[in-house]
């Protein structure tokens, strides 16, 4: 963060990305910034492109056009474990869960960053490396407990329930306090009650000035929550605006939303 | 957890205490001879004739009433080829069957694994290897039965000396025997007026040799052609030579001195000569020749036994097996020290490779004139006599 | 050894697993010459500890880590010539010697793991095995360094001017180095890079986004692997007072992945298990002559299949099972 | 100019021989992810018991068709008392199951056969053809057109009949194979059949030139592998030039070079090119999917 700024910096700033495949154009032009505190959802039909975006963004993906900025400093096609250390994490929408560590030991994975023991010591078992442990178990597991899993922490996470698995992703991607953080459907595959709660969890974490960016498929949800939304359709980006003004464009409704979508839009207005 | 794992190891323990009982319990106060042969992995061609030959003697000597009227018992390992493992073998012949000599190792690398194990034991030790490391310098308990790489480099380069040729080409295998041999004929090259012109190799596995031959057949001057190996190399060598149209004259080594060379080889092996024991044409010796008998009998039981031509390294294991028990008949004793002795004063033993007179200085008892210079014909050996 | 870890109950009891696996290991190796009834069994048993160490190693990064190597055997080799050729052609120590070897071989992982480690699975496999058959070459080659194909002989250790002899000698010689290398895995297990490289086995892209350097982690492990083998080499190679290219050879190194997986994966016991099953098996299957590779080819393949998660997380999940 | 030609053929040669077995490799890993480790010794299995048959008599077109039904069977025993059992296990352990089955064959084959190194009479003769300079042995056409001919019938395998139709579907998706009604493990079978019948035929055709022994096996398997590799494992194209190039390699590096180190060119090359191309030369490019 020492580099100059530029004024009225973003969190995260996507300027005019864009990526093929094997001459298919996956991708094209999208821009947009996410600013501290806020929610900023992304949304569009299966195949639009999102998750790709997501993939560019934390860098398991080089973008054939277009950059990437972190807190107004050049980010594009940096390494993911690069980005994290500027403050980017996220979560996934097929889950990459550490299947054979426990709950508390996925979330103390990503206190990695903030442990401070050497190799050496490490080898030699040192004191320090004991403290260390336990240090970076009472952040994970005050974690755990911030996203409702605090009585599974010993679980195996191959025996966890799904939506359980989805909040141990975000969990785990916390850890990493990060400074912007993506969220790939966070809510799929959660009931009602789950999805409250991750909603309120979203909520609060972007109150601590985090730029959370959503990829969502709950409607309901998305326009609950986000301060701005992009629309991507077939890798081109259609709309950028509030939940209100997203839901009144008629390119949108046309399509994205078609008849299916306005009735979910219209009940997630009630 | 632990105790799952301990029953487990208690488990492998009881596994290996079996197996060291099972060689114990045979007949009333046998002699234990001890073997560690390469009978089976890349050396196995090798090992496996030595082992049928062991096998098939240790059985005569015993029902022809034994040695010092005690019936032989062989306790016979398989090393792969591995010489750590050959090294672990001799000390379970040391500490646990506790032999009183052993004649084995097939290679050289085993068998220099294994020397240190019976020389601190005290123990002899008839080693069925090639290189003269093994008995130069001379260790104590250590004794070998096969003519040494440098003998097989000198009866080549005598022959090519007479025949009139100065310039060698060299092609030879990358194991240990053909380099060992190599490095021999280099050094002894100079004492013959022969010049080396090309210089080549092929490992222990390749198939093909013709690039090799090609840089051989181009080398300026190249009047004939040595290939130091053993196994398919040089039988490889051989066709590939013949595809080429090289036509110089091709010589091998002792370590393809058998019947089967012959059929690898097939028509491309015409002309080629060789260093070789009496034994690959034991019917051709003159009569006269008091190696013959030996020869014939050993070539003649060993094909009807197994069905497989006779090899020299099968006439190895017999050299050492019978050296062995006229060492323990002359000492007239079973103790490692007496056999030692008695067989460092061995004089005059007919056996396969020739007429072994040890002394402390050779514990290998072979002169050069002990190889015969053979010739290919008509896909056959034959005896070639030479002025050298 | 990651399971029990996994189902153990919270915090203070963490280190408890650690600690039953080091104590059964030295209790083993404590009371093993109390029951064997000849030196032999000594030597035998000497082999388990010094393959034990090496696999020990591997398993860090095989187990741990997830990448697997098909050249580890040339990490064995480089420290089993170093004590081999530092005393005979250039007047170093014994000791000196080995220790210069281990080093070396660190560097050579370290210059080797950097290109290498960028390439994943099967083409991993293949450039490390590639790496070893490259170094078992030169081994093999160089005859006037190695003595070639056959090997060389190595200078006995002296200490204070005591000639280091004798199978029990050697016995607890490597018996220590084993009970040290496996404290040390046991501690890096359970620390912080343990725990970040059991995660980029299970997940490496996962692993990268919370700031885990996949590529230097994987580096650090393949180091680590390659020191304990060049020590394993080191004292197989003082123990013999001879080395030979064999042990550097492609077939050694698929004998390490081979005692790895079979003896479970990620598991310090396990590897053990694997060492000793593929170093004293043979030794009780001599009884079969030439049976014995056809036999010990078949209770790979049924030790495979009927326990894949390798013999002690597969026996543990048995013993589970019935106690339910 | 007739040394280069020369060597050329040398690794011509043997070069087919690995692309034989490198395609084998490929067949059961698309069909699979296996890298099965005994793919080597089917081409001992082939060569070893032509000469078996051939010694007691039986003609030997005849002995060589009974060898390579021999190899399928061992296949497909191989997979259906091996693989097959341990369905779903990880990647490693299958490869150590294949090596376990490596081992097995090769103790198993030195029982029923024997130690010793053995040779086939060439097909067509043993007199040398010459062009320009250099000689080319009528069994290396054998080798050559045996390897061509393989290749172009696997391609009309893979690409007109239903069933390679199906292998293909299976390499590309197993789940979407099984959806649409492909039962995967018979393609898996039919790829271990297929795959030894190739191994075989190449222990068969090369057994003249290149003489055959019990451990065979270990030496093809390990070129085979590279020879995959370096071509990109899973592409059949690739198995081909990389098994090609390997010879070519191994040939000029020690016609041109040095002999001593002929092994070493060849994994210098592979190393080379996984580091240019980290999934060979024909592996293409996977996009990683999260």
């Amino acid at each position: 963060m020492t580099a100059t700024r530029t004024s009225n910096a973003a969190a995260l700033e996507v300027d005019g990305v864009g990526i093929s495949f094997g001459g298919i154009r996956a991708l094209d032009g999208v821009s947009f910034r996410a600013h501290p505190g806020e929610v900023f959802s992304i949304i569009g039909p299966n195949g639009a492109g999102k998750t790709t975006l997501f993939n560019i963004v934390s860098g398991l993906y080089r973008p054939t056009s277009g950059r990437v900025r972190i807190a107004g400093q050049e980010a594009t096609g940096l390494a993911p474990a690069r980005l994290a250390r500027r403050g980017l994490s996220r979560t996934f929408q097929n889950l990459q869960i550490f299947f054979r560590m426990t709950a508390v030991e996925n979330v103390m994975v990503g206190r990695h960053m903030a442990e401070k023991t050497g190799f050496f010591a490490d080898l030699l078992a040192l004191p320090s490396v004991g403290r260390q442990n336990r240090a970076t178990r009472a952040a994970a597991l005050a974690l755990l407990d911030r996203v409702g899993l605090a009585d599974l922490a010993d679980q195996p996470a191959g025996a966890l329930p799904y939506g359980a698995l989805k909040r141990l992703e975000i969990a785990r991607a916390l850890a990493t306090e990060p400074k912007v953080l993506l969220l790939d459907e966070p809510a799929a595959g959660c009931n009602a009650v789950e999805t409250e709660e991750i909603d309120q969890l979203i909520h609060a974490v972007a109150e601590g000035g985090v730029a959370v960016v959503l990829v969502e498929h709950d409607m309901k949800l998305v326009m609950k929550i986000s301060s701005r939304i992009l629309v991507l359709v077939q890798g081109k980006p259609l709309v950028v605006g509030t939940p209100a003004e997203v839901r009144a464009d008629p390119r949108v409704i046309e399509a994205y939303l078609g008849s299916h979508g306005e009735t979910e839009a219209a009940r997630a207005d009630r | 957890m632990s105790k799952l794992a301990s029953r487990l190891l208690g488990l492998g323990v009881s596994a290996l205490a079996v197996a060291g009982l099972a060689g114990a319990a045979l007949a009333a106060d046998p002699i234990k001879i001890g073997s560690v042969l390469s009978a089976t992995g890349p050396a196995a061609f090798l090992g496996d004739p030595e082992k049928r030959t062991l096998e098939m003697y240790v059985e005569r000597i015993n029902s022809a009433g034994g040695v010092l009227g005690r019936p032989l018992e062989l306790v016979l390992y398989d090393d792969g080829g591995d010489a750590n493992k050959a090294r672990t073998f001799a000390t379970r012949l040391i500490e646990d069957d506790e032999v009183v000599a052993m004649v084995g190792g097939t290679t050289t690398g085993t068998t220099m694994a294994m020397m240190p194990v019976f020389e601190d034991a005290s123990v002899p030790f008839i080693s069925l290897a090639g290189a003269v490391e093994i008995i130069e310098p001379v260790r104590e308990y250590v004794f070998k039965t096969p003519h040494t790489d440098r003998m097989a480099c000198e009866k080549i380069f005598a022959d090519i000396k007479a025949r009139g040729f100065t310039k060698v080409g060299l092609i030879s295998g990358t194991d240990g025997f053909g380099k060992s041999m190599r490095a021999q004929c280099m050094a002894v090259v100079g004492n013959f007026g022969i010049e080396i012109v090309a210089d080549e190799s092929y490992g222990p596995t390749d198939s093909d040799m013709t690039p090799q031959l090609t840089k051989v057949k181009n080398a300026a001057g190249v009047q004939t052609v040595v290939n130091p190996g053993f196994g398919q190399g040089p039988a490889i060598v051989t066709r590939n030579y013949a595809q080429l149209g090289i036509g110089l004259p091709l010589y091998q080594s002792h370590g393809v001195a058998s019947k089967s060379f012959i059929d690898l080889a097939g028509p491309a092996a015409e002309g080629v000569r060789l260093p070789s024991p009496a034994l690959a044409v034991a019917e051709k010796l003159p009569d006269t020749d008091q190696q013959k008998p030996v020869v014939v009998e050993y070539k003649k039981l060993y094909e009807e036994k197994t069905g497989q031509p006779v090899s020299t390294f099968g006439g190895y294991a017999y050299d050492g097996l019978h050296l062995l028990v006229a060492a323990i008949q002359k000492a007239n004793s079973t103790e490692p020290d007496a056999i030692r002795d008695a067989l460092e004063a061995t004089a005059g033993f007919v056996g396969t490779s020739g007429v072994f007179t040890m002394s402390p200085t050779d514990h290998l008892g072979l002169k050069v004139d002990s190889f015969r210079m053979l010739e290919i014909k008509d896909g056959d050996w034959t005896l070639v006599e030479t002025g050298g | 050894m990651t399971d029990a870890a996994a189902t153990s109950p919270p915090s203070r009891r963490t280190w408890s697993p650690r600690l039953v696996s080091l104590v059964f290991v030295t209790v083993v190796v404590a009371v093993l010459p109390l029951v064997f009834p000849s030196n032999y069994y000594l030597r035998v048993a000497s082999l388990v500890w010094t393959s034990g160490l090496a696999v020990v190693g591997l398993n860090l990064l095989m187990g741990l880590a997830g990448q697997v190597s098909l050249g580890h055997a040339a990490f064995l080799g480089i420290g089993a010539y170093a004590v081999a050729i530092g005393p005979t052609h250039l007047g170093v120590p014994p000791i000196p010697s080995a220790l210069a070897g281990i080093a070396l071989s660190a560097l050579v992982a370290w210059i080797v793991g950097k290109p290498i480690f960028r390439l994943k699975g099967y083409y991993l496999a293949v450039a490390t095995l590639g790496f070893g058959l490259l170094l078992a070459l030169v081994l093999t080659s160089e005859s006037a360094w190695t003595g070639g194909p056959d090997g060389m002989p190595v200078e006995r250790v002296e200490l204070f001017g005591w000639r280091v002899t004798g199978a029990l000698t050697w016995y607890w010689i490597t018996g220590v180095a084993l009970i040290i290398g496996v404290a040390l895995a046991l501690n890096l297990e359970a620390s912080p890079t343990g725990r970040a490289l059991r995660a980029l086995h299970d997940s490496e892209v996962a692993a990268s986004v919370v700031g885990v350097d996949a590529a230097r982690l994987k580096l650090t492990a393949f180091v680590v692997a390659a020191v304990y083998a060049a020590t394993s080499g080191a004292l197989l190679a003082l123990m013999n007072g001879f080395v030979t290219p064999d042990t550097a050879s492609f077939m050694h190194s698929v004998e390490f992945v081979t005692m790895v997986v079979i003896g479970g994966m990620g598991s310090v016991v396990g590897a053990l298990v694997g060492a000793a099953i593929l170093v004293a098996l043979p030794q009780a299957l001599t009884v079969l002559q030439e049976y014995e590779t056809a036999v010990l080819g078949l209770l790979i393949m049924v030790f495979m299949i009927f326990l894949r998660q390798g013999i002690v997380p597969g026996l543990i999940g048995l013993f589970r099972g019935m106690r339910r | 100019m007739a040394e280069f030609l020369q060597f050329a053929f040398s690794g011509l040669t043997v070069g087919a021989v690995y692309a034989l077995v490198a395609l084998g490799f490929t067949l059961i890993y698309n069909a699979s992810d296996v890298v099965n480790f005994a793919q080597g010794d089917f081409v001992m299995i082939g060569g070893m018991s032509t000469v078996f048959l051939y010694a007691t008599g039986v003609p030997l077109p005849l002995a060589a068709i009974i060898a390579i039904l021999t190899a399928v069977i061992v296949g497909l025993l191989l997979h259906r008392l091996a693989i097959e059992p341990a369905r779903g296990a990880s990647p490693v352990t299958l490869i150590i199951i294949t090596i376990g089955a490596s081992m097995f064959i090769r103790g198993v084959a030195q029982i029923v056969f024997d130690k010793q190194f053995h040779q086939l009479p060439a097909f067509s003769g043993d007199r040398p053809i010459e062009i320009l300079g250099a000689t080319l042995l009528p069994q290396s056409l054998w080798v050559l057109g045996g390897g061509l001919a393989v290749f172009v019938a696997l391609w009309l395998f893979l690409e007109r009949t239903l069933i390679g139709k199906a292998v293909l579907a299976t390499a590309a998706n197993r789940l979407g194979a099984r959806l649409v009604g492909i039962n995967t493990a018979v393609i898996l079978a039919i790829a271990f059949g297929v795959s030894a019948s190739i191994g075989a035929l190449a222990g068969v055709l090369a057994t003249p030139i290149t003489l055959t022994r019990f451990d065979l096996g270990t030496i093809m398997t390990l070129k085979g592998f590279a020879a995959a590799m370096l071509g990109g494992m899973g592409s059949p194209l690739g198995a081909v030039v990389g098994g090609l190039l390997l010879g070519l390699i191994e040939a000029f590096g020690a016609g041109y070079i040095s002999s001593v180190y002929k092994d070493g060119f060849s994994f210098i090359a592979i190393l080379v090119v996984l580091f240019v191309m980290p999934r060979g030369l024909f592996g293409g490019r996977s996009v990683e999917r999260v």
